[in-house]
């Protein structure tokens, strides 16, 4: 049996199955970080949300809500470009874009898991938790969509894309003898690339996707619900929520996707599979988005400046020249200065990968600080009673916590390069043979 | 069919907070959570200042933005209009806490046995209570209550769930009107079944012109005020408490 | 409230169902031990409501404790109880915690290290500590009973403490009265008879005037704060319109109908320009004044009355001559006469002519009210007034003036004594003192002895005492702390040739609520021996006693105690919810121990004797003087006493005993037969001005005597002394959540109000750069001395007080339980103690100038 | 074979899920305690699993080896 020969055999692409020094190096520093996240957690556990910075809305001049429930907001909006990607390529059979797709799927598949691990860090009764959505869930709550679609259909949805997608280079991979290969003969599932098969899987994949894609609109319209249908808090009551956070969550996945797009290439000096082509794809996809985002910045706060009723009005100073300006106007001049830089280069049809990237990194800072503007202003400075003014300042534990929780995403990114390809192996024609 | 409410006439209010104290004995709230609070505001400058007192229970609503929200039906309106929380079913996610626009909500960050106003385990408090925590621990707050035989009463449960004032729920089904209706000491609050028109809290409010707090929401509340005049754009709120867990 | 069984009967049905020998052993031995939880068979679940009394203000509110199992729960008023009808304040509710708190002493302690900083002690048995301190009473009561002061904080069972026990040791007995209004009642005493300030018949008054009355906070009138609040919230509703005359709006909330910023110290001059107005309109009622008042009597050029055979003259319209008040049938109260060569007018006319110099724009100027507004509200007065117009009461047609005035802590300024007198003479002016609507002194006109007692008082030579009574300096006198600490510092300079040794401190605690700590420290230091009684241990306590007895708070039989809400007729008694937590004891109990320890229990004059005098007991109830009574039996002694057969179980059970409503035949001072009981009212202090000319004659200083005048007359206060950068005036006042300095470290309501600020006009905090929250220094300076004193405090920027006015709460700067840790300075330590500081009746002022910064 | 598997595997979920929000707490304004209560209890975990059924129908479809031809060829 191959599994029981001692593999000396050809190396595995994109370096599977090969533990380097540099890669260990970044797993302990990764698993460091997940045990200062669990470490962090363990305390809040046992003492209680009161080590963060949340408290109560109102007399307690708090915001119950903090870093947690912004980053579950960004999670499941980074998890949109890995689905949409994926989903698009198929749908529009754009070819160009096939070598991010398995990354887009994986990406989207971690930052679920993620966004759930940051609700289940900000409930105060996360065991319970678990339960009794399962048990008492109910529809009308906008929380319904986040945690059924988003966290359970989406996250499903996206592991059969994944698995599905990912069964030909397993095919591939499995021939070649290893630790490895049980796995792969397991992910391959006896795939073994007829035509048959692959006209199959042409047409799965593509009523996947067709059934993702809506799937992905009304999961990140749910989670722009959650805020969008709160009328008793000033400046969240807002139609805009929920386009708003479909497309904030694009421009923050295709940043993320960008990022690590670049990472990879320079890591599996994968120069060929990714070229310059698919950074120009996502940069140009990522420029439009932006450029909507921009826009529905600019009718926001439009709305909320002109004639808006007192309550938002006093939201609006204090996001625009208030306590919370510095976070706001620099998630403004970083989105801005990435559509100037993506749109250079667009006009120019000229690309630099760096500059590329650095927008896809600017795009993420505004995504989160953007995240930290909606969640926070309306809770501490959004009451409608005269209540005085409250903050928030997060407290070590939390940042450990998200340490934690970012950490262990970059770990499974890290651990899942060594067991499988991130790229795509065999061309999408290759013969896979027998 | 009997739906309770309550009435606040604010030109008897004095502002004093017994009411607050008298809910947090009654239903032994843990530190800094203020189920029963009671604004105090001015307007205008001076010479031309107005003081003005509001106290703010939950009000109840009938169309509750925080019972739309609750993912697990941990919130709930009860037939006979209070709204109640759950919390052996609450998971502490918070989420009425944002939607409530009368900021009634509050959450247990800490243990409550630990944030009590006096530590019941203390030797010296333990040997003249036997070690309730809090030291005046009600017992009325453990039962189940309403046709749902779910347990609603009292705060400091649990770590980790919210909870709001609940009309007193372990008094009124016994009968007894709520902790801060019987405290008050210029009887500025009044309780009752607002569908009967001779019970006194109707009474009350059809005996002055009337609003509720932040009608324009469409939250229905069912606490209505009387007399006075509701916060404005301008009221700036004095002597806020700001407890701290 | 039904649902709960009232009362102990099921307790007592459970003890007894536990054995008889535990009901035996409870009624043979301690009567409280019925209550204790553990002769409560834990397998029959008890939840029962038992009656007490608050003992933290001064209106003892009827209570209810619910008890589960034995454990108190909770408290709520209690219905019966007439001051409260079943309602509680913040603190009434919010003392659970203080009944639980750990912090509470747990036995005597002895002090092991020297007096002046934080104490450090042993604890000791209640023998030991008892007998020190018995030792001590022994030993000054055999050399000079001068040398013994008792001084108390409030009067919870003042027949047995007060009267009973001090009377029993033969101690000097000062209280709080001259922190808080005593300038008030010696100024209604002296002009009006009764015992007490200014209040509103509030059941048929119109119109009031808040007369810096603290509506929402403070109470007012002998009464602690419920009972005013509810009869002023039922008063409103039927149209009573309310003027709050107060540096600051906040104390009157939403009740004030009009806000009257007044600089402070300045009442007394608008209340000249009130009957300036009154009486320049003519809206007075002549009849009253001419029946009732010393205002038609005829005042010589040198101020005192013209008398013949000893009686005042009237000029007698009829007769056109001098004739005796009670003789002439149609006296004048207005015009210049001439009798016997020499020029005379009446008093009133005297007062007239006093008051021209006081004309609303004259006022305005001082009082910083504008004079329209001051003509405005004395027209309002008087129209409301309806002078002349009477009103059926319990079928007697009895004048009806429905204006009135709650002036309760107004006398807590340098001019206080004279503002109410002036402020009085308003209310004379308009015929509406005890009338129907009109103001009101006590729950029933009765005429207190200080009524010819301060009229009478004969100022002696040196030697004083250490209070300085019928001194040069002091000839009416309130009894201040803070004159015993001046004159103990300084005997030589006022005269005094003793300085008292032993010191008895009971639930008071002087050096955070008299002005000046340093003052009162430094002079209290110099006691000898210091015992105080108390549940804490107090600052005082902490720097200067010697011994400290812990008291129970409510787990006790304490009183009896009015329980009039001014209206009805009733007493209350305080009786035990629970036996004395924490090795602590009931005040009774720690007396009659005290009095056995100094031998002065029993027989003629000692402390039975006087319980027998004081509690008025009568046959069959008489106490065996050599026997020592249980503290139970001796308050069902005097229970059955007053006529009740079921004695103590009534309070018991009850918790009140509601004699029935007030007739009008006793309530109102116009119903009595005679009228008034008799006695004229004094518009025109003649008195004074003998006080005055003695005084001088002594060789008092201007400072002590330019206030004793006839006529209530303006100056300037003393503190306006102060150079001009010190151009804020300091005012303190109180908050609901607490009383005094002995409820900010109750965890429930200190949560409410955790720390000390100072109130600011933004206005002001703007010019000096002050933001909201911004620390602050507050610098208060002695006009006189030229001494300052400073603390450190967080401002809070409010519109609702004068820009040229800054206000500190007056609970706060205690030091020796945890929770008050952090909670900010005591006001106290701002003000001034001893001359220019306090009334001529030596009561202290709350007032003085202050600058403030940016800290 | 094939064909009805994934038949039966996206209308089980597809009913499943339809079944599990039915049996959810109704929807509707909440005036009582009843659009608080699932009126089966785990009806939501059963929509969950007819979502998930839902995605397996197309695995199944793929895995599925095609019903003419023989499982090894």
């Amino acid at each position: 049996m191959a599994a029981h020969r001692i593999a000396r055999a050809q190396p595995l692409p994109f370096g599977v199955g090969r533990i380097t020094p540099g890669w260990s190096m970044i797993v302990a520093i990764l698993l460091a970080g997940v045990l200062v996240g669990a470490f962090a957690y363990a305390l809040q556990y046992t003492e209680g949300e009161v080590v963060t910075g949340m408290r109560d809305i109102g007399t307690m001049g708090g915001a119950p809500w903090g870093l947690y429930i912004a980053f579950v907001v960004y999670f499941v909006g980074v998890s949109f470009a890995g689905i949409a990607v994926a989903a698009i390529v198929r749908v529009l059979d754009l070819e160009r874009l096939r070598p991010v797709a398995r990354m887009g799927e994986l990406l989207a598949v971690i930052s679920l898991v993620l966004g759930a691990l940051s609700i289940l860090a900000d409930v105060g009764q996360p065991l319970r938790a678990i339960v009794n959505l399962l048990r008492y869930a109910r529809p009308q709550s906008p929380f319904f969509g986040t945690f059924t679609l988003v966290i359970s259909g989406y996250l499903f949805a996206s592991l059969v894309y994944l698995f599905l997608e990912g069964r030909r280079d397993a095919a591939i991979l499995a021939r070649t003898p290893g630790r490895l290969q049980w796995l792969h003969r397991l992910w391959a599932s006896g795939y073994r690339d007829t035509p048959a098969e692959r006209e199959r899987h042409e047409r799965a994949s593509y009523w996947l996707a067709l059934a993702i894609l809506p799937l992905l609109v009304t999961a990140h319209s749910t989670l722009g619900f959650v805020f969008g249908l709160q009328a008793g808090r000033g400046g969240w009551f807002s139609t805009l929520q929920a386009p708003g956070f479909v497309v904030l969550a694009g421009v923050s996945g295709l940043g993320n996707l960008i990022v690590l797009a670049a990472i990879l290439r320079w890591a599996l000096r994968a120069k060929q599979v990714l070229d310059d082509t698919v950074f120009r794809w996502l940069a140009n996809f990522l420029l439009a988005l932006t450029i909507v985002y921009l826009y529905f910045l600019l009718v926001d706060w439009l709305t909320s400046t002109y004639a808006a009723p007192a309550a938002d009005a006093r939201l609006a100073a204090v996001v625009y020249t208030g306590e919370y300006a510095p976070v706001f106007w620099t998630s403004v001049a970083a989105l801005v200065a990435a559509a100037a830089l993506l749109f250079g280069q667009f006009a120019r049809r000229r690309y630099s990968l760096a500059l590329v990237v650095v927008a896809a990194v600017l795009v993420n800072v505004a995504a989160v600080g953007k995240r930290v503007v909606l969640v926070l202003p309306s809770q501490t400075h959004g009451a409608l009673l005269p209540y005085v003014p409250g903050t928030y300042e997060p407290t070590l534990v939390e940042y450990g916590v998200l340490l934690g929780i970012f950490s262990l995403g970059a770990l499974l990114l890290t651990l899942f390069m060594k067991v499988f390809p991130i790229l795509e192996v065999g061309g999408h024609h290759a013969e896979v043979g027998s | 069919m009997t739906r309770y409410g309550m009435v606040i006439d604010l030109d008897r209010c004095t502002g004093c907070r017994a009411c607050m104290v008298a809910c947090k004995v009654e239903n032994n709230t843990p530190v800094a959570n203020l189920w029963m609070y009671v604004f105090r505001f001015e307007e205008g400058t001076y010479p031309d200042v107005r003081v003005n007192f509001m106290p703010r229970p939950c009000m109840h609503c009938d169309n509750a933005p925080c019972v739309k929200v609750c993912p697990v039906g941990a919130r709930f309106k009860r037939a006979d209009g209070l709204v109640a929380t759950d919390y052996e079913r609450c998971i502490g996610c918070r989420y009425c806490e944002v939607a409530c626009p009368y900021g009634v909500n509050f959450f247990n960050w800490k243990e409550p046995a630990k944030s009590q106003y006096l530590d019941g385990k203390d030797a010296t408090v333990a040997s003249v209570t036997g070690g309730a925590v809090p030291p005046y621990d009600n017992p009325d707050l453990d039962a189940p209550y309403g046709t749902e035989r779910r347990r609603i009463a009292g705060g400091g449960q649990l770590k980790g769930v919210v909870e709001k004032c609940t009309f007193c729920v372990q008094r009124v089904e016994a009968g007894r009107l709520p902790a801060c209706v019987t405290s008050c000491p210029v009887q500025a609050l009044v309780f009752g079944d607002l569908d009967d028109p001779k019970s006194a809290a109707s009474q009350r409010l059809e005996s002055k012109r009337s609003f509720r707090l932040l009608e324009e929401l469409g939250t229905r509340p069912r606490v209505h005020y009387v007399g006075g005049r509701p916060p404005t754009a301008e009221s700036r709120q004095i002597e806020a408490v700001r407890a701290k867990v | 409230m039904s649902s709960i069984r009232l009362g102990r009967r099921t307790l007592l049905k459970a003890a007894g169902a536990s054995g008889g020998a535990v009901a035996a052993a409870g009624l043979a031995g301690d009567p409280l031990a019925t209550l204790v939880r553990a002769e409560v068979p834990a397998a029959v679940p008890t939840d029962e409501l038992v009656p007490t009394l608050c003992w933290i203000g001064k209106q003892d509110c009827g209570i209810l404790a619910r008890k589960v199992n034995g454990r108190v729960v909770s408290l709520w008023g209690n219905p019966a109880h007439p001051r409260n009808n079943g309602t509680l304040c913040p603190k009434g509710v919010g003392q659970i915690t203080a009944l639980y708190d750990p912090h509470r002493l747990r036995s005597p302690l002895v002090r092991t290290n020297a007096k002046g900083v934080a104490g450090e002690w042993r604890p000791a048995g209640w023998d030991e500590a008892l007998g020190m301190i018995a030792a001590r009473i022994t030993d000054v009561r055999a050399r000079d009973k001068r040398l013994l002061i008792w001084q108390k904080g409030r009067s919870k069972a003042e027949a047995i403490y007060d009267t009973a026990f001090v009377n029993a040791i033969g101690a000097t007995k000062i209280g709080h009265g001259a922190y808080c209004s005593d300038a008030g009642y010696r100024a209604a005493e002296y002009t009006l008879g009764p015992q007490g300030v200014l209040h509103p018949d509030f059941r048929n008054t119109r119109y009031v005037l808040a007369w810096g009355w603290n509506v929402t906070n403070a109470g007012g009138n002998k009464l602690c704060w419920i009972t005013w609040p509810q009869q002023l919230a039922a008063a409103r509703e039927r149209g009573l319109r309310v003027v709050a005359i107060d540096p600051r709006l906040r104390g009157a909330g939403s009740f004030a109908d009009e806000w009257v910023p007044i600089r402070p110290g300045t009442d007394l001059a608008l209340a000249l320009g009130f009957s300036h107005v009154l009486v320049k309109d003519g809206t007075i009622d002549k009849e009253y004044l001419t029946r009732y008042t010393n205002a038609p009597f005829l005042v010589k050029a040198d101020g005192t009355f013209l008398r013949a055979s000893g009686k005042e003259q009237v000029w007698d319209k009829a007769r056109g001559a001098p004739a005796a008040f009670d003789a002439a049938a149609d006296p004048m109260l207005e015009g210049q006469y001439v009798s016997g060569g020499e020029a005379v007018r009446p008093a009133y006319q005297a007062f007239a002519d006093h008051l021209a110099s006081y004309a609303p724009e004259a006022v305005a100027t001082i009082t910083g009210v504008p004079a329209e507004q001051i003509a405005r509200i004395a027209r309002e007065l008087a129209a409301n007034a309806e002078i002349g117009s009477t009103k059926l009461v319990d079928g007697l047609r009895l004048p009806y003036r429905p204006v009135s005035a709650m002036a309760y802590h107004m006398s807590q300024q340098e001019l206080g004594f004279q503002a109410l007198r002036a402020m009085i003479g308003v209310f004379m002016l308009l015929g509406a003192v005890e009338a129907v609507g009109g103001v009101r002194v006590d729950a029933t006109y009765n005429v207190h002895g200080n009524f010819k007692a301060l009229d009478e008082v004969k100022i002696k030579d040196p030697p004083y005492d250490p209070l300085l009574r019928a001194s040069r300096y002091f000839p009416i006198n309130s009894v201040s702390p803070s004159v015993l600490a001046r004159t103990m510092l300084d005997p030589g300079r006022y005269g005094v040739d003793h300085v008292p040794e032993v010191l008895i401190l009971h639930m008071a605690n002087p050096l955070l609520a008299f002005g000046s700590q340093r003052l009162m420290k430094d002079g209290y230091a110099k006691f000898k021996f210091v015992a105080v009684i108390d549940p804490w241990l107090s600052e005082t306590a902490d720097l200067i006693a010697d011994v400290v007895l812990p008291a129970a708070t409510m787990e006790k039989y304490e009183g009896p105690v009015g329980a009039t809400d001014f209206y009805t007729n009733a007493t209350a008694l305080r009786t035990p919810i629970m036996q004395p937590l924490f090795g602590s004891r009931g005040e009774v109990d720690i007396y009659l121990d005290l009095a056995e320890k100094a031998g002065v229990l029993f027989g003629a004059g000692g402390f039975l004797d006087e319980l027998n005098k004081a509690l008025g007991l009568k046959a069959p109830y008489v106490l065996d003087t050599s026997a020592r009574p249980e503290v139970r039996d001796l308050f069902d002694r005097w229970a059955k006493s007053q006529g009740l057969a079921e004695g103590i179980a009534k309070f018991e059970k009850e918790g009140v005993w509601v004699r029935g409503a007030y007739p009008a035949k006793t309530y109102y001072g116009y119903a009595h037969t005679p009228p008034f009981d008799g006695i004229r009212h004094r518009l025109y202090g003649e008195s004074l001005l003998r006080y005055q000319r003695d005084m001088r004659a002594k060789g008092a200083d201007e400072a002590y005597w330019r206030d004793y005048t006839p006529l209530p007359t303006w100056r300037r206060p003393t503190m306006d002394g102060s150079p001009p950068d010190y151009d804020l005036t300091l005012i303190s006042f109180k908050l609901i959540e607490f009383k005094q300095s002995r409820t900010s470290f109750f965890p429930l309501v200190g949560e409410l109000a955790p720390r000390q600020r100072l109130e600011i006009n933004p206005r002001t905090a703007r010019a000096k750069g002050i933001a909201d929250g911004d620390d602050v220094w507050v610098e208060s300076h002695h006009a006189l001395t030229g001494q300052t004193q400073r603390v450190k405090v967080q401002a809070r920027l409010v519109e609702g007080i004068r820009p040229d006015v800054v206000g500190m709460p007056h609970h706060y700067g205690t030091w020796t339980h945890p929770l008050a840790k952090g909670q900010g300075p005591a006001a106290a330590e701002l003000f001034f103690g001893g001359e220019g500081y306090i009334t001529n009746t030596a009561d202290q002022s709350f007032q003085v100038k202050v600058r403030v910064t940016k800290a | 074979m094939r064909q009805t598997v994934v038949a039966a595997c996206l209308l089980l979920g597809a009913a499943l899920a339809a079944s599990g929000f039915t049996f959810a707490a109704p929807v509707g304004a909440p005036t009582s305690s009843i659009f608080s209560e699932p009126r089966v209890e785990f009806a939501p975990g059963l929509f969950i699993l007819g979502v998930v059924f839902a995605f397996l129908s197309a695995v199944a479809y793929e895995l599925i080896p095609d019903g003419e031809r023989p499982p090894d060829g």
